[in-house]
């Protein structure tokens, strides 16, 4: 796979250049909402929405854009994205916009969002930009899901709402406190570095 | 004659007998009578316990060393043998054994090897281990039996701790209950006597430096004193500060622990004070009962300033 | 002052787009969510005045309001909706009382932060089934069973959660007595 | 009341030989005269290849301030000058190789001075610059320089050292026992030649027929009296000494003058007891034979100049084979590569160990015990300068106080985890030095 070609952009953020795991981007809401598998899918789907919307907007009009004025350019589309999502979750899964509370408006500022849109989407054509958002927003969203799905096992003793370790099991609650989350993300980055020093 | 087969090291070319292994191995031998106290108060369960985080421990140990490809005949230098009875001392005597293991685990994994082995760690891992423990398994960490009449009982009625007694229901202990042992709490909470005793061995041996004991428990019953005489109704008295909960065993085992704790003799001391401190005001102020545990793990993470900021004073030194 | 030109109008453009759309999706997103939150508090009084047919909202202040329930006509009770401060974050719950406030019907939490597997068992139905046909003014026991009407159990480990529910009803009870008193 | 210092550490004392009295060896075949054997310039080469020399033939001339003379230790024929190894460089540098003819005739420079007890200061100290007499505790500091301190730094005190605190070395022990009165004497005359007005001998407790025999020959000195030490290492360290005897500490970087003391060793002393009685240069030593290997250890009065191996030869030769050869005592000794390293003026002992004897240290992490900080008796902080040395900020490890190390040994002696850590130091200094220069 070359560096350009459609594959690659899209392949790259699920593995080589993960936002999570290797740039260590967007850490707010992947320590914050990652303590359910639902709630780790609910956040990586709704990061993916508002990334490719974002970035097919931007980079249709990336060259409308005065670069002086690109960031705030920028963060009101994101904004605009962000707020639908908001709403939509509101509306039609009032349960999940409980749990996620106001991690949802805080994907404005998720450095993910707005580093694609800066490094790639306002440089590429649109094509290139929307699979690129694809597999950063899908890198995200594995992350967020295993994160998740870690924490929920081990500290509630369920997967997605389903008990999967028998009454013996006493949920180990830190787990599911923000320590937890940085154990596991710690873990996780520390075994994707043993991996990749490995090959 | 041979003159090619010769060693060439540095001087001193011989060492004072005493290595990492024989310390540690030594201090695992005084801490066997105040478990032989743990195992005859609350039975053979606490053995049990205690085999299991040891084990758990060991096996750690050996994972990780493999895993950083180092020696690892270091498995067996006594140091991951201390951290598992320590964790078994502060455990409750009828906590889930596989979460036993599981603080073990962490205790070792995360408390120490991840900082580089033993040496390189910042907090003391048994400690570690059982803030873990508290944090994942809050409602087991807290639940505590009393001493049980026979070896073999399984009686698991619930009985506050002296502390809890004392800090939600101003129910006093009697002093000679706290000094042999016979209360609720961890094995190594109760038998103030036997922890004594195991402590001054380790200060006759110079394993650990008396100033850090006295100057905690000091600093514990002295303020934990000022306290009681500006209110005998609402704080208890320094003695029972002293002889209840986790303080000796802290005192004499954890908070002494040699590579989590200051290399000068001034900022020894300067750390046992700044731990006791924080064990009045977690005992009286905070939501806990007993702050011991989290006095020195907050002292660990300040023990380097420590001892970069206390240099000693050298022979013939001119300071201007 | 071509480049200060275009800066402007690029960027109205774009706040113009974006609020057009934003419009619409309030538009049409906002009586969903209007009813979600009516559906919320309906089956909230549902459970905490149980028989009750219809209800009205009143309001004593900003975090507080009453309802007052019907059945055939008649009032069966009355729940208060109100928040106050857990172990970690507020805590929003109703709570139902009888006709003559002298006793709970029913308690639902409806917003917690508590740690979960801990505090957070507030929301679990056997510490809220204690609550019925208690008598405020409440308290929080521990260790032993409650004795009278009284007292409440606390949860294991969780003492500072269920001191907070406690006391968050008692001044449910003390803030609708005064809000029903003022009426009369 | 016994005299001692803070810090230390308390090595077996493993004095095997203390009840040898010194024995006299021969002639060797050859011997060896490495032209520096002291601290400072090495000497210039006054003989070439073929040159007879003498029992006490100045073979070379001092160059420079601190700088030292050789002699030859016997009648012979120069071999060559040439590079050998050499036991404290561990490299191989300039010598002179005699083959002795066996006869040891005397140099004919070489007279007895009968009024030598009215030699003034001056001739003294021109006696023993040429004498060749340098410190034969293992410093080998040229003793002529220490005996001529500037006007403005007087000297009250003189210190004969006698503490012999390294393990397995006796030879000053069994000095102290059979030529007390030479001690003394010489003690006298360096006392007169700095005009000190008090003198000590500083001996540890575990030496008492010393203790006893130098309180015997001291009773006609009303100066000098003989201090007990307590027996800890290093309590014959000069600075320590100093301040045990007299509380007074050796500012940071100064010498013992500026304190007003004078730190001599006692062979040493009758080294001056010589050089200004009989006008002999320093020609020999004794030194103990020691540790599992040699078949007869023991102390023996040996010519500079000859080699391990035929000093050995000479003792009847080993009992076991040495794994690890050592001169100097245990603590602060060099390892040898070789054993045809010669004796040097210095050259206090020769510990050969056995394989049972070595323990081979493993180095593992610091567990920052804090042994090192208790047993420094410079009260320096060795963990926390070895951890800057390991990560080569020498700046930060002299700010505090890498250069004041002594190279006792003592941390490194009580290190459980057996860090080398004096072994940091040397590497340290040798880099400060190094930067010093640069700059």
């Amino acid at each position: 796979m070359k560096k350009g070609s459609a594959s690659y952009e899209f392949v790259k953020g699920l593995w080589k250049e993960n936002p999570v795991l290797v740039m260590l981007l967007g850490m707010c809401p992947t320590l914050a909402v990652s303590n359910s598998a639902i709630n780790g899918v609910a956040m990586g789907l709704a990061v993916i929405f508002v990334l490719v919307m974002s970035s097919l907007i931007v980079s249709a009009i990336r060259k409308l854009i005065p670069s002086e004025v690109r960031i705030p350019s920028f963060i009101v589309v994101i904004a605009t994205f962000v707020t639908m999502t908001d709403l939509f979750f509101k509306a039609k899964y009032p349960d999940i916009s409980k749990a996620l509370g106001p991690f949802i408006p805080l994907i404005i500022v998720n450095c993910i969002i707005l580093a694609r849109q800066e490094a790639f989407a306002s440089k590429n054509s649109v094509g290139l930009s929307l699979v690129d958002a694809l597999g950063m927003g899908l890198g995200f969203t594995w992350v967020l899901f295993l994160l998740g799905s870690i924490r929920e096992i081990l500290g509630f003793g369920t997967w997605f709402g389903h008990r999967v370790l028998g009454s013996w099991f006493h949920p180990l609650i830190v787990m599911i406190l923000p320590p937890g989350a940085f154990i596991t993300l710690g873990v996780l980055v520390g075994l994707k570095n043993m991996i990749k020093k490995e090959s | 004659m041979s003159g090619n087969s010769l060693y060439i090291t540095p001087s001193p070319h011989i060492f004072a007998r005493e290595d990492i292994r024989g310390i540690m191995w030594r201090t695992v031998a005084s801490l066997v009578p105040p478990l032989v106290a743990g195992i005859y108060f609350f039975g053979l369960r606490a053995l049990l316990l205690t085999v299991v985080t040891v084990a758990t421990a060991l096996l750690t140990e050996y994972l990780f060393l493999l895993l950083r490809k180092k020696d690892t005949s270091a498995v067996f230098d006594g140091s991951a043998v201390i951290t598992g009875i320590l964790l078994a001392l502060i455990l409750p005597p009828r906590f889930p054994l596989y979460a036993a293991a599981i603080g073990s685990f962490f205790a070792i994994a995360f408390g120490k090897q991840i900082f580089g082995g033993l040496g390189n760690n910042i907090f003391n891992p048994a400690l570690l281990g059982r803030a873990f423990l508290m944090a994942a398994f809050p409602v087991e960490s807290t639940v505590y039996s009393p001493p049980i009449r026979s070896i073999f009982g399984l009686d698991v009625i619930t009985q506050a701790t002296p502390l809890t007694a004392m800090k939600f229901s101003h129910i006093k202990t009697p002093y000679i209950n706290l000094l042999i042992g016979n209360t609720g709490g961890s094995m190594g909470e109760t038998s103030a006597l036997l922890i004594i005793l195991g402590g001054l061995y380790l200060i006759y041996k110079k394993y650990i430096d008396w100033r850090l004991p006295l100057s905690y428990i000091g600093t514990v019953f002295l303020l934990g004193g000022v306290f009681w005489l500006i209110n005998p109704q609402k704080y208890p008295d320094p003695l029972f500060h002293i002889l209840a909960g986790g303080l000796m065993l802290g005192a004499f085992y954890m908070i002494t622990d040699m590579v989590t704790s200051p290399v000068t003799p001034k900022g020894r001391v300067i750390y046992g004070i700044g731990a006791g401190i924080f064990v009045i005001i977690i005992r009286l102020f905070g939501g806990y009962p007993e702050g011991v545990m989290f006095s020195i793990l907050l002292m660990n993470s300040v023990r380097p300033w420590i001892d970069r900021l206390i240099v000693p004073k050298r022979f013939g030194e001119v300071r201007k | 002052m071509k480049l200060e030109f275009k800066m402007i109008a690029v960027l109205t453009a774009i706040a113009l787009a974006s609020g057009g759309i934003l419009a619409y999706t309030y538009v049409s997103a906002i009586d969903s969510i209007e009813k979600n939150n009516e559906e919320a508090k309906k089956k909230a009084v549902t459970k905490v005045l149980p028989g009750v047919q219809e209800y009205k909202e009143v309001k004593i202040d900003n975090h507080t309001s009453y309802f007052i329930g019907r059945k055939d006509d008649e009032v069966i009770g009355y729940a208060v909706l109100t928040e106050g401060s857990g172990f970690q974050g507020m805590i929003k719950l109703m709570v139902g009382f009888d006709r003559d406030v002298t006793k709970i019907t029913g308690l639902e939490i409806l917003e917690n932060v508590e740690t979960p597997g801990l505090g957070n068992r507030i929301t679990e139905d056997w510490f809220k089934e204690q609550f019925k046909d208690r008598m405020p003014e409440l308290c929080v026991v521990k260790g032993r069973k409650p004795e009278n009407e009284h007292e409440i159990m606390a949860i294991t480990g969780a003492t500072i959660s269920s001191k907070a529910v406690t006391k968050i009803v008692n001044q449910a009870f003390e803030k609708l007595k005064k809000a029903l008193g003022g009426e009369e | 009341m016994r005299f001692t210092f803070k810090g230390g550490v308390h090595p077996p004392y493993r004095k095997y030989t203390s009840e040898n009295p010194i024995k006299e060896i021969g002639i060797p075949e050859e011997v060896i005269i490495p032209l520096s054997q002291h601290t400072g310039a090495p000497a210039k080469p006054l003989v070439d290849r073929g040159a007879t020399v003498y029992r006490g033939t100045k073979i070379g001339e001092l160059q420079g301030f601190i700088s030292a003379n050789i002699h030859s230790p016997t009648s012979g024929k120069v071999k060559r000058v040439f590079e050998w190894p050499h036991p404290v460089a561990l490299k191989s540098l300039p010598a002179i190789i005699i083959e002795p003819d066996g006869e040891d005739t005397l140099d004919e420079s070489i007279k007895e001075d009968a009024d030598y007890l009215n030699a003034s200061p001056q001739e003294i100290v021109e006696r023993v610059k040429e004498a060749g007499i340098v410190g034969m505790g293992g410093a080998a500091f040229p003793t002529h320089v220490k005996l001529s301190p500037p006007k403005e730094k007087p000297i009250d005190t003189l210190i004969i050292n006698g503490a012999e605190c390294e393990p397995y070395l006796t030879a000053d022990d069994r000095l102290m026992r059979e030529q007390a009165d030479e001690i003394v004497q010489g003690a006298y005359l360096i006392m007169k030649a700095v005009g000190a007005k008090r003198g000590f001998i500083a001996i540890e407790d575990n030496k008492p027929e010393a203790i006893e025999a130098m309180e015997k020959a001291v009773r006609d000195y009303p100066d000098f009296r003989v201090a007990v030490m307590k027996t800890k290492y290093p309590e014959g360290a000069e600075k320590q000494l100093i301040w045990a005897l007299t509380r007074r500490q050796v500012p940071s970087g100064g010498l013992p003058m500026d304190v007003g003391a004078l730190v001599q060793n006692v062979g040493t002393s009758r080294a001056v007891y010589h050089a200004v009685r009989y006008r002999m240069p320093l020609i020999e030593r004794v030194t103990t034979l020691t540790g599992g290997a040699p078949a007869n250890p023991g102390n023996y009065l040996v010519r500079i100049g000859t080699k391990v191996e035929d000093l050995l030869k000479m003792t009847g030769g080993l009992s076991e084979e040495p794994v690890k050869a050592i001169m100097g005592g245990p603590m602060m000794g060099i390892a040898q590569y070789t054993l045809d390293v010669p004796v040097l003026k210095g050259t206090s002992g020769i510990l050969l160990m056995t394989a049972k004897e070595v323990e081979l240290p493993r180095e593992r992490d610091c567990i920052r015990c804090g042994r090192c900080v208790e047993a420094c008796p410079m009260f320096l902080y060795p963990t926390r300068m070895a951890h800057l040395i390991k990560n080569k900020r020498f700046e930060e490890a002299r700010e505090i106080g890498v250069l004041d190390c002594i190279e006792c040994g003592s941390c490194s002696y009580v290190c459980p985890a057996r860090i080398p850590l004096v072994q940091y130091f040397k590497y340290a200094k040798a880099e400060l030095r190094l930067l010093a220069q640069k700059a």
